[in-house]
């Protein structure tokens, strides 16, 4: 075993690589005997690099059995030749393979060092215009009413189809309309005309906005307070049911 | 005259973003001041022809190359190239909403997709497509929000009322 | 010939630092794609001439100015720059069999060179050397990688067919 260089196994990306190296500094040619040649020198290699990195050694473990599978061919000259032959071949191949792209990256490496000597000009000029953002719309009206009615479904308490009548309703309304107190009051006594209860849920689901469920919500308060409405609960969290007085 | 020395100070102002004092320029292209100042006038010259679009400009001792001024439009035109955006989801449907129930406030909008509706309300603000229509008599005051003319331009709409009416087909 | 519209190309190309479409520079130019083009072959022979130190250099469909290589250490000293940064030699071959095999997958690069890419890939990325075509059709539908016109620019090539060529001495 002729070891004539000191190779740093950090610098050996991989099995292949470090297969490579070696015959590249046995100054022989990829072939099958140089092959058979070579896995002692990457047996011992591969013997220092465990010692570091198992994980790492690992990736190196295929590339050894094939190797020693190889050597052990040439040992045993009349075992299966076919088999033999074709594990040489395999391996032959991808160091081929793998040379040619390392000799590739080498010209790509010369390559970029030239153009790493371009300089591009300063980037000035980008920097001193503002960037337009323009907005580009290629929504169609059908879109929007997609998402008008998607927006409506996502409405988590808003999914029964009375609800959503509401909401089509007011399309048309133009100025808001401003509900008070006092309309509400008279709206919820008029609800009781034909029934002497109230739930008080639905009650409140049935108002379109924010300010008209306050509003109801003061109404009903009031109505409360002057005795008018009665506010009962059955038990703990079932629906507050109202009733008039 | 060494054209390698011409083509050299040329390289090192066209990397310059700014005017390069004749002395830097003397000093990394290993000339005297003179020389220097020499080579500068014959590339000044040289970009003086009407089939060059840039120039060498002299300010005091310092040289920079610009573009013609004639050309500022197109310079412009090229690097202030539009970014084009198009509307998320969720500014489509806030702008729906907006479209159908306008007036409509923030909180209402919010009520109705349940997340917060500001940052959007801004983003289409931003794109002119909703305005403040003034604000709410109620508690608070609030905005109320409506769409705008260019909205109507962007969906080919006559007025409002060329919303589609909404059929829920449930 | 219009000496104008040569003019205007070069202030164009003069002010951008990354390489510009030729549909860009044809737009704002007012010219069709082939007119452009040619305009552009005329400032690329232009500029080529031995008395100037910038060249016009097109990668893909896409051109722009950049010092000529044996003025770099001066440029380099005039703003007192580093030198750049070559890439690493798992990341050249990575990208050499990038290049020669696009598209192709992870797994495809892996085999040939022995050793994971995962983190290679990442770094290619990141440097937007690579790019993602699409995914293969294949189990697993794995992506398909290739080069992009950064590469061309960093390896100084106008495009893929300017790919050293290689000879398989088998």
């Amino acid at each position: 075993m002729e070891l004539e260089y000191e190779i740093n196994l950090d610098n050996f990306q991989g099995p292949l690589e470090l297969l490579y190296q070696l015959i590249k500094k046995n100054k022989i040619e990829i072939s099958e005997i140089s092959l058979a040649r070579i896995t002692e020198q990457y047996l011992a290699y591969l013997k220092e690099l465990q010692t570091f990195n198992l994980d790492l050694a690992s990736e190196f473990m295929v590339i050894a059995a094939e190797l020693i599978e190889i050597k052990a061919g040439y040992l045993l000259p009349s075992s299966s030749t076919g088999k033999k032959e074709k594990d040489e071949k395999d391996l032959v191949q991808r160091l081929r393979n793998y040379q040619i792209y390392k000799e590739l990256s080498t010209i790509l490496q010369e390559y970029e060092e030239k153009a790493l000597n371009q300089y591009n000009l300063p980037s000035v000029y980008k920097e001193n215009f503002q960037q337009e953002e323009k907005l580009i719309i290629d929504y169609n009206l059908e879109d929007l009413v997609k998402a008008y009615k998607q927006s409506l479904a996502s409405r988590p308490e808003n999914k029964t189809a009375d609800n959503m009548k509401i909401a089509v309703e007011k399309i048309d309304y133009i100025s808001e309309e401003n509900i008070n107190v006092q309309e509400k009051t008279e709206e919820i006594i008029g609800l009781f005309k034909n029934k002497s209860s109230l739930y008080f849920n639905n009650l409140l689901k049935n108002q379109s906005n924010h300010q008209e469920i306050v509003v109801t919500l003061l109404s009903i308060l009031e109505l409360t307070r002057i005795k008018r409405l009665k506010i009962a609960q059955e038990k703990l969290f079932s629906t507050i049911k109202i009733v008039l007085r | 005259m060494n054209v390698d020395k011409l083509a050299l100070l040329e390289a090192l102002l066209f990397t310059a973003s700014e005017p390069v004092e004749v002395s830097e320029l003397a000093a990394v292209a290993e000339l005297s001041l003179n020389e220097t100042s020499e080579y500068l006038e014959v590339l000044i010259k040289e970009y003086e022809k009407r089939s060059h679009g840039i120039s060498l400009k002299k300010y005091d001792d310092s040289y920079v190359f610009v573009t013609d001024p004639e050309y500022a439009t197109a310079v412009e035109e090229l690097h202030s190239a539009e970014k084009k955006q198009s509307l998320s989801r969720a500014a489509l449907e806030t702008l729906a909403i907006i479209a159908y129930r306008q007036p409509v406030t923030r909180v209402e909008i919010e009520d109705i997709r349940g997340v917060k509706a500001e940052k959007t309300l801004l983003t289409l603000s931003k794109y002119n497509l909703i305005k403040e229509l003034g604000r709410k008599e109620t508690i608070g005051n609030p905005i109320v929000y409506g769409t705008t003319r260019d909205f109507l331009e962007r969906f080919d709409l006559s007025d409002l009322s060329q919303l589609p009416e909404i059929e829920f087909n449930n």
